[in-house]
């Protein structure tokens, strides 16, 4: 029983199991403007689009009015601490956003976020690239069964891998390897730490 | 005790009937002793047994015994008569447990060696010291287990923000080390059904599905289509199959018959009126 | 281009877009906590996953222990107005999050349910892993005293184990280790956040 989770929230880790419904929630207890004005900005910000106040006060069973009341005192309280973010009322209902004047940094940010990440037609190339290594474009598609030219550009691009000279074959195509920022990126020592079709059919076939 | 899953059974209560069930710290991990309502027998569920240490540990808490100096005697036959009971149950028991038996067994007959007296104090040590390690240690880390439960217990509790715009426009994967082989397996995978495809197509011709139903259904008088789908090697094999019953339908030379809603749908030599005969 | 981002800092615009190296960059104009704190703030916003003191002190171009100051100064706030949200240190880095008390309107608005637990076989493996790592399946076994290949497969499938090479032993088994997604999934700042092992041993050795 871990002490900090306790510490943290004692009744949350009882209660969360019975994933209650909407009704069995007791609307009747008196909800105090600082408690639904918290609910309400917890509720915006999970929101994947605008929330209505009429929404707001369906779910927490409250008068719609009391819901604008905290939300215009919660606008007020964002722009007095000069938060970065802004509760703001657009057509739909109520939304957090960024503010406009630090977009520069935001998209700064966004840009600069290195990424491990590939799409699953970048993925699947360097799959093939790290098993099948040296390998050919011609040969990729062959296993693949998909051409993938932008693949290999993006990994490429990412220092993924690198060209490791041509093949003797017609047309003498170039051919693909791992590069040793794939290693770091994966946490490998050297190529030989690749898992294995066997270690993966340990686990598969394993019955517990 | 019409309603009882597989895993419980009715045994007859034993003298000694121990009146405390079972400590549950973890749903299912702990096999539970309970008696059974107004009858004189108790329920034994036997939950999930995680292992030999496991049940190991559910021995020495029901036995009330000092985990430093387990009477191993005891133990080890309430250890084998859980590993009976097990079978009797048709639990598959696995090899582990039998591996745990073979060692406390061995262990039992350590203990009733005499000891050596000419041997220096500091080296008789405690056969059982091994064993009394392993078994803390392991409840160690059930206690780590519980421990990693409640926090995430907690976490789910929190929730982080939808996705916003910027979300929409990197729709990119992390990727781990194993993903790289559990696509690339599946790209494997997906070239060997390919390859198959290939094959199959050279193989089984719509007239030799054909024949090969009609002759089921004349010697076996019905044919269960489930059955005789399930043949088809590949999903193309299984789309002829399913056009040669069609085909058969349409040539009234077999009708398709169901004994119950539901039930499974037999093919059965077809009348001259298309009737099952 | 924005009014409002040309207004409030017109050279950063050229700056930024040619994503130059810290080196170039002329981080002279003096940025006052308050902005630094709305940046810091907006940029764990939009961060999909934690975001460090440090990649914040990168793209803003300050010094880290700067980043840090108004974190915690930032942290201290939303605690103190009683928002629906923290803002929190998790997996090495900051995030902003509701608050665990109020997961049962969250869950009614989102109409979400706990997803599954996992099992008890996975989560002591789980711990084992998590405090012997890297350990290999066999030591697992020696441990647990079970064969756990299906609970390994099941903890990478949800990615709270990552491949951590091969031990130089017989057969070089694949060692494993936690994940940054298990320091996120249990809300852990790191590793070091774990209570020790020998915390349980009074647990453990307490039966009588």
């Amino acid at each position: 029983m871990s002490k900090a989770a306790k510490a943290t929230n004692p009744e949350s880790a009882i209660e969360v199991d019975e994933a209650s419904s909407n009704d069995e929630i007791e609307g009747e207890r008196e909800i105090g403007d600082a408690e639904l004005k918290a609910i309400a900005e917890a509720m915006i910000f999970v929101a994947d689009e605008p929330v209505s106040a009429k929404t707001i006060a369906d779910v927490i069973k409250v008068e719609r009015d009391a819901v604008n009341k905290v939300l215009v005192e919660l606008v007020a309280e964002y722009d007095a601490r000069n938060s970065g973010l802004q509760l703001r009322e657009i057509a739909a209902g109520w939304q957090i956003a960024t503010r406009p004047e630090h977009h520069e940094q935001i998209r700064a940010y966004l840009k600069s976020r290195p990424s491990a990440k590939l799409s699953l037609a970048s993925l699947e190339t360097l799959a093939v690239i790290a098993y099948k290594q040296p390998v050919t474009v011609p040969e990729i598609l062959e296993i693949r069964g998909v051409q993938s030219p932008s693949a290999i550009k993006t990994l490429l691009d990412k220092r993924l891998i690198v060209a490791k000279g041509r093949k003797e074959t017609v047309g003498r195509p170039m051919m693909y390897g791992t590069s040793k920022d794939f290693l770091i990126q994966f946490g490998l020592k050297d190529l030989s730490e690749l898992p294995s079709i066997e270690d993966f059919q340990d686990l598969a076939g394993g019955s517990e | 005790m019409e309603d009882t899953s597989p895993n419980e059974i009715a045994i007859p209560a034993p003298a000694e009937v121990r009146a405390e069930p079972a400590q549950i710290s973890v749903a299912n991990s702990k096999p539970e002793i309970t008696p059974d309502g107004d009858t004189d027998q108790l329920k034994v569920t036997m939950g999930d047994f995680e292992g030999p240490l496991d049940l190991l540990l559910y021995l020495i808490r029901q036995e009330q015994v000092n985990i430093y100096d387990i009477p191993i005697a005891r133990i080890t036959d309430e250890y084998l008569r859980y590993l009976t009971l097990m079978k009797e149950l048709d639990l598959t028991v696995a090899g582990d447990f039998l591996v745990m038996a073979a060692q406390l067994i061995e262990l039992k007959s350590r203990m009733l060696l005499p000891r050596d007296p000419l041997a220096v104090e500091e080296e008789v040590l405690d056969p059982r010291a091994e064993l009394v390690n392993r078994l803390i240690e392991h409840e160690k880390f059930k206690a780590a287990a519980e421990m990693l439960w409640s926090r995430a217990t907690v976490e789910q509790a929190v929730f982080k923000r939808a996705e916003i715009e910027t979300d929409k426009n990197n729709p990119e994967v992390a990727v781990g080390l194993f993903d790289l082989l559990r696509v690339f397996q599946e790209i494997l995978a997906r070239q060997k059904e390919e390859i198959l495809l290939e094959i199959e197509r050279e193989e089984v011709s719509m007239a030799e599905m054909i024949d090969r139903l009609r002759n089921m259904v004349r010697s076996a008088g019905e044919v269960n289509l489930m059955l005789f789908f399930e043949r088809s090697k590949s999903r193309r094999e299984l789309v002829v199959a399913f056009l040669s019953v069609l085909e058969l339908v349409r040539m009234s030379e077999i009708a398709l018959v169901q004994n119950e809603t539901f039930g499974a749908i037999m093919a059965r030599a077809a009348g001259p009126e298309g009737q099952a005969i």
